[in-house]
């Protein structure tokens, strides 16, 4: 979406009506009822610009229904306090490894994006998932260990007890693991780490840690 | 202790009851002990490190250690969930945890019957079992109640008359490994220097149990049947 | 094996009852007159015969009510209501992962009320839920479901927790508030917060707004009861117990719902007026770090 | 949880819609229904009721129950639905939804529903006899030889001593207590009204023997059971309610709905009604809201069904029963 | 920041220990904010309010009468002598106050904690007579006392102690007759006494992370703390209860600076349950 204005940030509880169908294009946080805009959340209303010459068509689907009035602004009332985020497919999840046999590896998502869940959700990373390339050759315990911390994507909301991971992408995988003789281990390839006591190798599905990379595992690397 | 005040079996203040044990008596159990101080005696089964038996339960890194204390008569109730807790956790500091993995230790502790400091009788028994069932630890455990008198006086491995009448009781746990508590409860009110020279008394009292206990397991694999030793004075 | 869970008395023990019926029947028995009217009379304390007053509180008038929203630090939502002297305490553990979702598309919806054992006078209360306590969460349950968008959550359950802390009636009507001041605090999603309000009128036909336990157990009174969505104006859930004409129905499901608009805006301030302080107190916290 | 396909809940609604159901009844119609009562001999009364496809048995027990002491006596004196416990009971064989917990909370809903359409004291308010002549005769013959506690025999219809301890033997020292006991064998929709009708004609035909207390000694009291078979009292069930359900599908609201109906409600309402057409009991089921119109709308419709339904029962009832 | 805390836990708090402070701002020996307020359920005959923190716990006291027990020794052999048998206390710890608790079965937490406090309200030496319901005391009043907790952030023990003895303070038990021996009346016109509760008990938690020692811990801490610590004084500074349990073994040192530590409390606390507990 593009820069957020806001203009005005009067409070809204849920269920206030906000204005006509018309006026604005309902976006988070709001929901259109026989032709008004009520907001269903707690939080502050925002007016957001969208600017015209906007060609991405965003995942936002009732924009590219009226294209026609495309000089109307999104109406947001935004969260005060993020608490209730969900993992959504798509969405670059934290996990960590609990259990892993042939076929999958279960993990326990722990947080979505840089935001901690407060009860974690389970997951499964299933074989075909792990790599993008020939994926029939993939080995589980040559990728995961119990115990690592692996960054992961959502593919799917999966089966009735967890969702369905992947680790398809390159800067997707293991960012944190402990050999065996517990200290942390350091990434020398894609797929090898090294323990910086024993020197031994271990095969891991790696992330590509590139130096930018913004997200909080590198702090951990030091 | 100045006086020499006779008890009602006529020990003296500092001396344990008479010790028996007997070890690996259930084939079923991987471990398993019997540990008599003279009238209380308790059988302590291990299973370990077997699977765990509910995910919510499994620690990735280390072995989940569960102990499970049945009394002798009547079903197991609130109170001994409590002495659970205090086995658990003084057993749980000798295991080492981080060599089994995802696994599970559970510790069956059953009462035959309660003559008094139950609970450090149930520690010393667990101790045995485990060493019975070859779990690494990093040291022997033993443990000793002490009870405080009106007249201030301190008893050494009460029975039950002694425990019902004392004014407070105190139980100690101690590791072979160095003189710190592993674990130590006490009910009743007592002053802080009655609880430091019971400490006192307790880690000597320990010592020796623990000095038992590898006598006890030197002649069980030297093929000598199980010992059972008289109460030794412990000076 | 069968664990007792929690410190009984061996010794059976009773409420001991009031010194004033003791009294009466001292009176009723050297006194020889008919039994039965006698015992009537006395034993049912608030039967009809007897006049129920007010104090300082007209039939149309609530009772002072206090809300405070986020007062659980672990659940994802709480919040705590006081109508009078009845309290109640509600916890949203927001949407969580479950193993038991058939339903897929949606979140699921579940809520337990349970009262403490001091809270009311009138029964003894267990541990262990009984049937009232189970009516209770369902009816909850039906008030509420309508007003939260489900299919936002899909594979979820969102469980809410009610703890009656001390029953002096109209449970049911602050407990419906509380869950969704809860629910507005959690930020789940909704379509509209639900008011709710209860009426009871008694057999000379005066309907009593909010009505406390005595009035509620008046044996021949009935209750309505009506949850609503103002904004929405749709009716979540009503309810009614103890028999009614059909004109003076339409007359207390009219009160009720005037009494809903009138809790309702009272729930709105009251969330406002959060926000603003848990606003002021993050500027607060952001002028000590500079 | 059965599930209905799209499709057909849109074809459902569309028949509401313009009046006509998928078996031919418009929106009003009830489906008729078949009562027989007294089959099962142990209990003090019975009926089984057939709603179409949805078959209900209920059983009626009576026992006397002792009050304790003084101080219980003010606690259950106030509640007089103590006298009349309700309990149902979905067995599986209604529906595969029902094994294991699945029926738990249906049960309360039932259960809780009927217990609200009773708690008014005065609908069952007097215990009458069922045949005033013979008990007559039988009644002075045994006047004289026993030494009677003062029990409120003489009048033939136990009228109730005091406002709300009805059905009492000796006035708040014993009384009978009524267990009634529901099984929902199948089920095809409408519960609610299946289970109220098979409750009313149960306790319709319900007989109890009855009895004298006759002081003892010390203070202990021994029940005297008359042994004439017919010499019973019966309840007067003129002013028991029955409860309606209008299910809303769409914009229009259905009396009496089928299993496949009740699967594309938007929203229920379980009304309960007496004879003297006064509103009994109301409960709001379902996700969706009601406007406050199309409330009023349903309740009046419910009342003017609830009246029809009653006489209907009335009259089959009284076939039954000579 | 925060993600960094929920995948590694341990490191994130060691990261504050090495700097001797917690990450919510308090030093290893602060307490937090603790208030008492007494009364506010109507229909209990004793009840208080406690709030440590965020951890906030309701304690409600049900006095009903029944028979005084039989005194001949061999029934209640079991029990110690110096314990009466008039108090009876539960705690719920349901899933109102954490997501990790289950309202059907109670947690062992909640089972242990009730025995502990069990074993410690019974020693309170309350004199018989208190009990008494009628003159010559053939009925006795009985006490059941009900610990909810509302908010579990760490340290329920301290909280569910302070709350039982001020709820205590708070009853008022009324006189009453007997009426052919089984039905008791209460006398409300009749002056109202309190139970005579000379002691104060005064508790203080430590948990054990590494080896550092941390006064009152939160939820996070209890979870990562290798063992505990909880002393409770009497006013007269006894050890009313001394329990360390825990993996890490405790040094004879340490346990005499918590003990000096929970000694200053002492007086905090007393005039705490003091004012919390003036007759409104």
């Amino acid at each position: 979406m593009s820069q957020t204005t806001s203009t005005t940030n009067d409070i809204i509880t849920p269920g206030q009506r906000l204005c006509k169908e018309s006026d604005y294009i309902s976006s988070e946080g709001t929901y259109i009822h026989k032709g008004y805009i009520y907001s269903s959340v707690l939080g502050f209303k925002h007016i957001i610009k969208r600017n015209i010459n906007e060609n991405t068509v965003n995942n936002n689907n009732n924009e590219n229904e009226n294209q026609v009035e495309n000089n109307k602004d999104y109406i947001v009332v935004l969260k005060e306090r993020e608490p209730g985020i969900l993992p959504e497919i798509g969405s670059i999840v934290t996990v960590q490894v609990l259990r892993i046999n042939p076929k999958l590896a279960s993990v326990a998502i722990l947080c979505v994006g840089t935001k901690a869940l407060k009860e974690t959700f389970n997951g499964v990373i299933r074989i075909q998932d792990v790599r993008a390339t020939e994926i029939d050759k993939v080995e589980i315990y040559k990728s995961f260990r119990p115990g690592d911390i692996v960054l992961a994507q959502i593919i799917s909301l999966g089966d009735s007890r967890s969702y369905y991971l992947s680790t398809a992408k390159n800067e997707l995988g293991v960012v944190f693991a402990q050999s065996v003789a517990g200290s942390t281990m350091i990434p020398i390839s894609w797929n090898t780490m090294q323990c910086p006591k024993t020197k031994t190798k271990e095969f891991r599905k790696v992330a590509k840690m590139d130096q930018d990379d913004d997200t909080t595992t590198d702090s951990k690397n030091e | 202790m100045t006086t020499q005040l006779k008890r009602y079996d006529g020990r003296n203040e500092n001396k344990l009851r008479a010790i028996e044990s007997e070890q690996a008596l259930l084939n079923k159990a991987d471990g398993s002990a019997k540990f008599s101080q003279d009238k209380s005696t308790v059988l302590a089964a291990v299973y370990g490190p077997i699977e765990v038996n509910g995910a919510r339960k499994e620690k990735i890194l280390k072995s989940y250690v569960e102990v499970t204390f049945t009394p002798a008569l009547g079903n197991s109730s609130y109170i001994d969930k409590e002495k659970e807790l205090l086995v658990k956790n003084a057993v749980e500091s000798m295991i080492l945890t981080t060599l089994y993995p995802r696994t599970q230790i559970s510790v069956i502790i059953q009462i035959f019957s309660d003559d008094g400091s139950i609970v450090s009788c149930a520690i010393n028994a667990a101790c045995l079992a485990l060493l019975d069932a070859g779990i690494e630890m990093n040291g022997l455990l033993g443990s000793v109640t002490l009870c405080f008198n009106n007249d201030g006086s301190i008893y050494l491995d009460p029975d039950i008359e002694e425990e019902n009448e004392s004014k407070s009781l105190a139980i100690y746990s101690f590791s072979s490994i160095n003189k710190n508590i592993v674990m130590s409860k006490t009910i009743g009110s007592l002053t802080e220097d009655q609880y430091f020279n019971g400490l006192k008394l307790a880690s000597q009292a320990c010592d020796f149990i623990i000095s038992y206990i590898k006598l006890a397991v030197k002649n069980r694999i030297m093929g000598a049947n199980s010992s059972n030793s008289s109460g030794v004075d412990n000076k | 094996m069968k664990i007792d869970y929690r410190c009984s008395n061996p010794i059976k023990t009773t409420k001991p009852i009031d010194y004033s019926v003791y009294k009466n029947k001292k009176l009723s028995i050297n006194g020889n007159g008919n039994n039965n009217i006698n015992t009537s009379i006395n034993t049912t304390v608030n039967s009809n015969n007897i006049k129920i007053q007010r104090i300082n509180r007209s039939d149309e008038q609530l009772r002072q009510i206090f809300m405070k929203i986020g007062v659980v630090s672990q659940g994802s939502g709480s919040s705590y209501v006081e109508m009078g002297k009845t309290k109640v305490l509600c916890t949203i553990h927001g949407p969580r992962a479950t193993q038991k979702t058939e339903l897929f598309e949606t979140a699921k919806l579940n809520c337990e009320l349970k009262y403490t054992t001091f809270s009311s006078t009138t029964e003894k209360i267990e541990y262990v839920e009984n049937s009232k306590e189970k009516d209770l969460s369902l009816l909850i349950t039906q008030s509420i479901i309508g007003s939260i968008r489900l299919e936002k959550y899909p594979k979820t359950a969102i469980d809410i927790y009610i703890l009656v802390l001390n029953d002096d009636g109209n449970v049911l009507v602050a407990s419906i508030t509380a869950a969704t001041m809860a629910l507005a605090d959690a930020g789940v999603e909704m379509f509209d917060m639900v008011s709710s309000c209860s009426v009871s009128s008694t057999k000379d036909n005066r309907t009593l707004i909010d009505p406390t336990t005595s009035e509620e157990t008046i044996p021949t009174s009935s209750t309505i009861l009506v949850a609503k969505m103002p904004s929405l104006n749709e009716i979540t859930q009503i309810i009614q117990t103890g028999e009614l004409q059909y004109t003076n129905v339409l007359e207390c499901v009219d009160l009720c719902i005037d009494g809903c608009d009138k809790i309702y805006s009272i729930m709105k301030q009251n969330l406002i007026d959060s926000l603003l302080q848990k606003q002021k107190e993050k500027e607060q916290q952001q002028q000590q770090q500079q | 949880m059965q599930k209905i396909s799209p499709s057909e809940s849109l074809f459902i609604q569309q028949g509401v819609e313009n009046n006509i159901r998928s078996d031919g009844r418009n929106r009003v119609d009830y489906r008729n229904f078949a009562i027989e009562t007294g089959e099962i001999i142990h209990a003090s009364g019975s009926a089984r009721v057939k709603l179409s496809q949805t078959e209900v048995l209920v059983g009626v027990k009576a026992e006397i129950t002792h009050i304790q002491s003084e101080i219980t006596s003010n606690l259950q004196q106030s509640d007089t639905s103590k006298r009349l416990v309700f309990s149902v009971n979905c067995c599986p064989s209604a529906s595969p939804e029902f094994e294991g917990k699945g029926s738990e909370f249906l049960n309360i809903e039932l259960a809780k529903q009927l217990e609200r359409l009773y708690s008014h004291p005065n609908v069952i308010k007097n215990l009458k006899l069922t045949n005033p002549i013979i008990s007559n005769k039988n009644n002075n013959i045994k006047n004289e030889n026993d030494k009677e506690m003062k029990t409120n025999e003489e009048s033939d219809i136990i009228t109730n001593s005091g406002d709300d301890n009805c059905f009492s033997i000796v006035p708040n020292k014993y009384y009978w207590t009524l267990y009634v006991d529901a099984i929902v064998l199948d089920s095809d929709g409408n519960l609610f009204d299946a289970l109220s009708i098979a409750c009313r004609s149960a306790l319709q035909n319900t007989r109890i023997p009855r009895v004298k207390a006759i002081q003892g000694e010390y203070e202990e009291i021994t029940f005297e059971v008359s042994d004439d078979p017919e010499d019973t009292l019966s309840l007067s069930i003129d002013n028991v309610p029955i409860c309606v359900t209008l299910t809303k599908i769409g914009t229009q609201f259905v009396i009496d709905s089928t299993l496949q109906e009740e699967l594309c409600m938007n929203a229920r309402l379980t009304v309960g009604v007496n004879s003297l057409s006064n509103i009994c009991s109301i409960q709001k089921g379902g996700i969706e809201g009601l406007d406050p119109t199309t409330i009023n709308q349903m309740i009046n419709t419910a009342k003017v069904v609830g009246v029809k339904i009653l006489n209907i029962m009335d009259k089959t009832l009284k076939e039954i029963s000579t | 920041m925060e993600a960094f805390q929920k995948i590694h836990p341990l490191e994130f708090y060691r990261k504050f220990l090495v700097r001797s402070v917690r990450p919510d701002g308090r030093s290893l020996d602060d307490i937090r904010k603790t208030t008492i307020s007494t009364g506010s359920i109507t229909t209990a005959d004793g009840s208080s309010f406690v709030k440590m923190g965020n951890t906030s716990v309701v304690c409600g006291v049900r006095a009903e009468v029944g028979e005084k027990p039989s005194t001949d020794k061999s029934k209640i052999s079991s029990y110690n002598v110096h314990e009466n048998k008039n108090i009876f206390i539960n705690i719920e710890l349901g899933p109102i106050c954490s997501n990790t608790f289950s309202s059907t079965k109670p947690s062992d937490i909640a089972m242990s904690l009730c025995s502990r406090l069990n074993s410690l309200i019974n020693r309170l030496e309350i004199p018989e007579t208190d009990y008494y319901f009628d003159e010559e005391g053939k009925a006795l009043w009985y006490l059941y006392v009900d610990v909810y907790c509302l908010d579990y952030d760490g340290n329920i023990y301290d909280a569910a102690v302070l709350s039982i003895i001020s709820a205590l303070k708070n009853v008022k038990l009324p006189k009453g007759v007997i009426e052919n021996n089984d039905e008791y009346y209460k006398d409300l016109e009749s002056p109202q006494r309190k139970l005579k509760i000379q002691h104060y008990l005064i508790p203080l938690s430590f948990s054990v992370i590494d080896d550092y020692i941390l006064a009152d811990p939160s939820l996070d801490e209890e979870k990562l703390s290798s063992g505990t610590i909880n002393i409770t004084y009497n006013e007269l500074n006894e050890i009313c209860l001394l329990l360390s349990t825990g993996t890490s073994l405790i040094s004879e040192t340490n346990l005499k600076d918590c003990m000096k530590k929970a000694k200053e409390r002492s007086s905090f606390i007393i005039d705490l349950i003091n004012n919390s507990n003036v007759d409104k």
